[in-house]
């Protein structure tokens, strides 16, 4: 068709596979990403599959619970350090943001594309300690556990996660540099998309978090091959400093999971309500508040864990803190429909999917917060709910919501919608379905991690399993019909959706540098009708 | 050519040509940045944001010794003794040396001199650079000899051998990764200088050699704060 | 097939009801804010759906009012669960004076529990209901969690360091013990059963069930057999403390320290003598690091207690750590 | 482009001051001031950490941005340490805790 007539843009401005594997162009890199942080989505979505249906029955039948200690390990370090924290910075993050803000690239494009091949270096190693034969220390990697009694493929897993975490700590420096100092004139800082904002807040935390995680594993990793005792209490060490250390980076890295997704969902409610943002400021500044205090939380994870009742009153607290900067976006998002000319594309779907599952998410976490009752629920399967609602109901949910939102500007095309529509139901059905009763079982008791459980549990986990297998097929639906797309859906034009930002100013597929000339930037982004203050109250 | 969408469309944002005819491009400059302003700017913002990541990753060591510290003061004393403050104090000054001469290398580069100063000022970093990995290769060669490397061979004489095996686990840790980072300083010296060699530095351009001078001023202040820890404090203390 | 659909945990401890009526509590706040969004987002996506292809939205730009309301009311709730949860934990982290001890050491894979007067299980508790109960947790090997879902207390297990929970327990039945804090292979299988019982049965049990001596007393043997009464004299000549009326007191140590002799600095002291020495002594005790099992630490540690009690019956209280004793 | 030239002499008068704070700092260890000997390592060591900081790494002369990128990596190592070291250091604060 009119493939061979189209103009030269990022897609066909080069071929062959060195183009693609030594570019430095930011959306060839977005690309790359997206296909291997598919590849991992998968995989660990087949660890899931495997989890759950072992838990199908109370006993360990279909696998050993050695083999099921690996799944789940497996299942969680894959999707966590492989799948959710690159997947939106790194793919529509990597994609979207020197375009929203006017620039040519990324400040450092061989940096971009060298953490792309760290990453790829530490999906190696992960999957050479899961080929040789797994890990079963969970992704949590406790001492001494991790550094004594495990005889599974610990120090490979963990220099994996230590390499990863470079990838991690490059993009996001790269996005910091970028959001300082390639801005286009008239970009000023409170005309920003709120993705910017919300990649801004998330890279804070990939820079400052990250390399604690880094040192941490590398020390278990030490301690395991060297003996050193850093954490062990049989060479001396405080097994407690480890999950203090721990906690430092990952209570903040599952804000590095959705913060970019609360950054999406902002510029689809705007898009798709054709509507600015309400309160701009407030929901700009509470991406920040959620970075910043989401540091100061982590130990709300070591109330059972013989921490100090002082701390933890004091981790209590402020992790309530840390609730009210997430619920300011959901009234604020809430808000921004109200009045809109909403559409009911599929990508506000899985908006409005968002923000249903994130509240939900987010609301049972004040119970994890609340002091006396965290004693019951920790380790259970209600934190199973819990931050599966947040990483999957809010996380993936963003993304997939992100994916088709600017798929047609990736990729020029279009996809088909109905499928589209189908595909986001079922998954929200699914979803629901695989998680809700999860509470129910882990308030009842069921403690996270078993390969066995009480027979009074078990309705519950069918219930799950049940779900698991729809939301598996709704993850299929989307791969299916956007690699169709590829070829034979209908193309998209510049701007499909008649929304604003820089975007989509210009080309789909965008040309290699963006832009033909800077931009000059006179207003916020997502400005459709004339200005009028107006308060509701 | 299908509009999923027709109808509303948004007015365009103006997108003005390439007005400002500005000076011609210095050969340094990297096709997206707009100057060599920008690109310096950037480039220094990148590499200080990195240096925060590294004192976040060394953090977590300190923090473990921190922790060790508290937890057995006693041990720790007794332990540090074992470590020849006079090659610790060496080394201090030798770290301190050299980045007076990288500080002098980034202003050569910064003032236009001579290739030759510039080299000469980068070469004495990486020579003083060397001398500290020595120093640190007798200290450890030491330690081996007198068998206070944790592990299965760790024999210790005195008081608390538990803390001090630990002492030792944490010295090692630290000042492992410590020496691991004047290593990939020595090589991102040798690359500056090579770049040095090739007429590449002047006032216009010296980003690289003053991030490199970031990178290397950074490494010598981890040692600032390692010395005392791990040498002096509790040096006072006789046990008895 | 699912003979049982349950939603809620038997409340089997007095703790359980605290706990629950918080639980209530939070349902009934997260549950109206979720609907509240729910049914905002519904609404204004029905009333609101676009009607023609090029209608765009009202600009409203926010409200400081709105803002405001939104970040306070959830900060007021907010606080109210943080008090509440507090003073449930307050209560479920302090164990009553008189508290009924028993002592649990967890091992991969399993629970080991010794009552003072001796009887000793695996994987099983018994406990009389109506009494507060207080477990003394240590572990032999990784950290594990104790668990028991029906009395809503968990706390974990850390090699190195003993961590205590409480409950009272109200019902008479059986209730599942789990491990939480995922240690290897066989985690799933570490699990047991506390009975609890009414009091008098409870006693016919212990009868039954005991053999072999106190704890106290087999601590005593050990603490003969392991030369301890060496330098640990009674009369004061001896080349350590003198234990007797030492526990729940506070020492100063070499360093200058003032610590409470507890079961934590007892465990040190045999594990790593040096480490916090009384003053007026030398450091010269040898490590038992190796000789002692965690479950002989408990026993010894239960004598050196017997030591400070008027009478050695099992199960009282510990005596207040108020008086100081200096050198 | 062009940064902040500084004279030689500052550098040099710098070097001399870190040259100094080391040989005071080695000194004191050898001088028993209880637990004032942490107080003043510590003190000399971060004296000597904001020298270089301020003039050989030109963070004296630099932008308020670069101002704040160094303080916050500092300040971030502050949370971690304060955060876990209020664990620590107020274990059995609440009678009864467990430890």
């Amino acid at each position: 068709m009119e493939t061979t007539a189209a103009p030269l843009n990022y897609l066909n401005n080069g071929h062959g596979l060195a183009s693609w594997l030594l570019t430095r162009d930011h959306k060839r890199i977005a690309l790359l990403y997206l296909w291997s942080i598919t590849v991992f989505f998968f995989l660990g979505g087949f660890f899931a599959l495997m989890i759950r249906l072992e838990l199908l029955t109370p006993a360990a039948d279909m696998v050993q619970p050695e083999t099921y200690n690996k799944l789940f390990t497996m299942h969680g370090v894959v999707m966590v350090f492989f799948f959710l924290i690159p997947s939106i910075p790194a793919v529509l993050g990597n994609f979207l943001l020197p375009i929203m803000i006017g620039a040519k690239d990324l400040a450092f494009p061989r940096i971009n594309l060298l953490s792309w091949y760290i990453y790829i270096l530490g999906g190696m190693f992960t999957l050479v300690a899961a080929i040789t034969g797994g890990v079963d220390t969970g992704w949590t990697f406790y001492a001494p556990y991790s550094t004594s009694a495990s005889n599974s493929h610990v120090i490979t897993a963990g220099v994996g996660i230590f390499i990863t975490g470079f990838s991690s700590i490059l993009t996001g420096l790269n996005f910091i540099v970028t959001t300082h100092r390639m801005r286009a004139p008239g970009m000023t800082w409170f005309r920003l998309p709120l993705f910017v904002w919300a990649h801004y807040a998330t890279s804070l935390i990939m820079i400052l978090g990250t390399p604690v995680i880094a040192i941490t594993v590398l020390l278990v990793a030490v301690e395991r091959g060297l003996h050193l005792g850093i954490f062990d209490p049989a060479l001396g060490g405080d097994p407690v400093l480890f999950q203090h250390l721990f906690w430092f980076y990952s209570h903040p890295a599952v804000y590095i999971m959705i913060l970019p997704a609360m950054g999406v969902v902002a510029e689809l409610v705007q898009a798709f309500s054709r509507k600015n943002i309400f309160g701009y400021t407030f929901v700009a500044f509470s991406s920040l508040a959620i970075a910043i205090i989401g540091f100061l939380v982590w130990g709300h994870h070591l109330f059972v864990a013989g921490q100090s009742t002082y701390a933890g009153l004091v981790f209590s607290i402020i992790s309530f803190f840390v609730a009210i900067p997430s619920a300011v976006k959901v009234f604020n998002w809430t808000a921004t429909i109200y009045k809109g000319s909403v559409s009911w594309d599929s990508p506000m779907l899985y908006a409005f999917g968002f923000i249903g599952l994130f509240s939900i998410g987010g609301l049972t976490g004040l119970f994890l917060a609340t002091l006396g009752m965290d004693i019951h629920m920790h380790d259970t399967y209600f934190i199973i709910a819990h931050f599966h609602y947040v990483m999957v109901g809010g996380a993936i949910f963003g993304y997939l919501g992100g994916m088709h939102y600017w798929w047609p500007k990736i990729t020029g095309r279009m996809y088909p919608e109905g499928w589209a529509r189908f595909a986001a139901l079922n998954i929200f059905v699914g979803f629901n379905l695989t998680f809700f009763p999860q509470f129910i079982v882990g308030y009842l008791g069921m403690p996270r991690r078993y390969a066995m459980y009480a027979p009074e549990f078990q309705i519950y986990n069918v219930l799950s399993t049940a779900g698991a297998t729809i939301l598996g097929i709704g993850y299929l639906i989307p791969m299916d019909y956007f690699t169709w797309s590829l070829k034979y859906a209908p193309l998209a034009g510049d701007n499909p959706w008649g929304a604003r930002g820089l975007e989509w100013e210009i080309p789909s597929p965008p040309p290699t540098e963006n832009f033909t000339a800077t931009p000059i930037v006179t207003e916020g982004t997502h400005q459709y009708a004339p200005s009028r203050e107006v308060g509701i109250v | 050519m299908s509009e999923a969408h027709p109808g509303y469309q948004p007015p365009p944002v103006a997108i003005h040509p390439p007005g400002h005819g500005h000076t011609p491009h210095h050969p340094y400059l990297q096709h997206h940045f707009d100057n060599m302003e920008q690109q310096a700017e950037a480039s220094t913002l990148g590499m200080w944001t990195f240096l925060v990541t590294e004192i976040m990753f060394f953090g977590g060591l300190f923090m473990a010794y921190l922790v060790y510290r508290w937890q057995s003061p006693l041990g720790f004393q007794e332990a540090s003794h074992h470590l020849n403050i006079y090659w610790g104090a060496a080394n201090t000054a030798i770290l301190i040396i050299s980045s007076l001469t990288m500080a002098l290398a980034v202003r050569a580069a910064q003032t236009s001199q001579p290739v030759r100063t510039q080299i000469g000022w980068l070469v004495s970093t990486m020579v003083l650079g060397a001398a500290f990995l020595g120093i640190k290769a007798i200290e450890y060669s030491d330690k081996f000899r007198d068998h206070i490397v944790p592990g299965p061979y760790f024999q210790w004489e005195g008081l608390y051998p538990k803390p001090a095996e630990q002492f030792y686990s944490l010295y090692f840790a630290m000042t492992g990764l410590h020496a691991l980072h004047m290593v990939i300083g020595l090589g991102i010296m040798a690359v500056i200088t090579w770049m040095a060699s090739r007429k590449t530095f002047d006032s216009e351009y010296y980003t690289p050699v003053e991030v490199a001078g970031l990178y290397w001023h950074f490494v010598d202040i981890v040692w600032i704060f390692l010395f005392p820890l791990l040498y002096l404090i509790g040096r006072h203390y006789h046990a008895a | 097939m699912f003979t049982n659909f349950p939603f809620f945990p038997q409340q089997a401890s007095e703790q359980a009801a605290q706990i629950d009526a918080l639980y209530f509590f939070l349902i009934a706040v997260t549950g109206f804010f979720a609907v509240l969004i729910a049914v905002l987002v519904s609404v204004f996506a029905v009333k609101f759906h676009r009607r023609h292809g090029d209608e765009v939205g009202v600009a409203i730009h926010g409200s400081l009012a709105l803002e405001l309301l939104w970040t306070i009311i959830p900060l007021g709730i907010c606080m109210v669960m943080f008090v509440w949860g507090a003073q449930v934990f307050f209560h479920m982290t302090r164990p009553p004076k008189g508290a009924m001890e028993i002592y649990v050491v967890g091992k991969q894979w399993m629970w080991k529990a010794q009552h003072r007067d001796g009887a000793r299980e695996i994987n099983e508790l018994h406990v009389p209901i109506g009494r507060p109960v207080k477990l003394v947790m240590g572990s032999e090997d990784v950290i594990h969690s104790f668990f028991i879902p029906d009395f809503r207390v968990k706390a974990d297990v850390i090699p190195g360091r003993y961590n205590t929970l409480w409950f009272t327990a109200s019902k008479p039945g059986k209730y599942h013990i789990f491990c939480t804090q995922y240690c290897g292979t066989k985690h799933s299988a570490m699990i047991g059963t506390v009975t609890a019982m009414d009091p008098s049965d409870y006693q016919v049990w212990l009868s039954g069930g005991a053999g072999g001596g106190t704890m106290a007393e087999n601590g005593a043997k050990l603490f003969a057999d392991l030369s301890c009464n060496t330098c640990h004299l009674e009369n004061g000549q001896g080349r350590g403390p003198v234990l007797k009326g030492l526990y729940g007191k506070q020492v100063l140590t070499t360093g200058g320290q003032i610590v409470t002799m507890d079961d934590a600095y007892i465990r040190e002291s045999v594990l790593q003598p040096q480490a916090k020495v009384v003053s007026g002594f030398q450091p010269i005790m040898p490590t038992f690091q190796g000789l002692v099992t965690e479950e002989q630490l408990l026993q010894l540690i239960a004598y050196i207690k017997s030591l400070s009690e008027p009478t050695s019956s099992a199960g009282t209280g510990t005596p207040a750590p108020d008086a100081t004793v200096k050198k | 482009m062009s940064g902040h030239v500084a004279p030689k002499s500052m550098y040099y008068a710098v070097f001399a001051a870190l040259i100094l704070g080391t040989a005071l700092t080695v000194a004191a260890a050898f001088i028993d001031m209880g637990a004032l000997n942490n107080v003043v390592m510590l003190a000399i060591a971060v004296t000597k950490a904001a020298l270089v900081v301020l003039f050989f790494m030109h963070v004296r002369w630099g932008t308020r941005l670069t101002w704040v990128v160094a303080a916050s990596g500092f300040f971030w190592l502050l949370i971690l340490f304060g955060l876990t070291m209020q664990d620590y250091l107020t274990r059995g604060w609440v009678d009864g805790t467990w430890r």
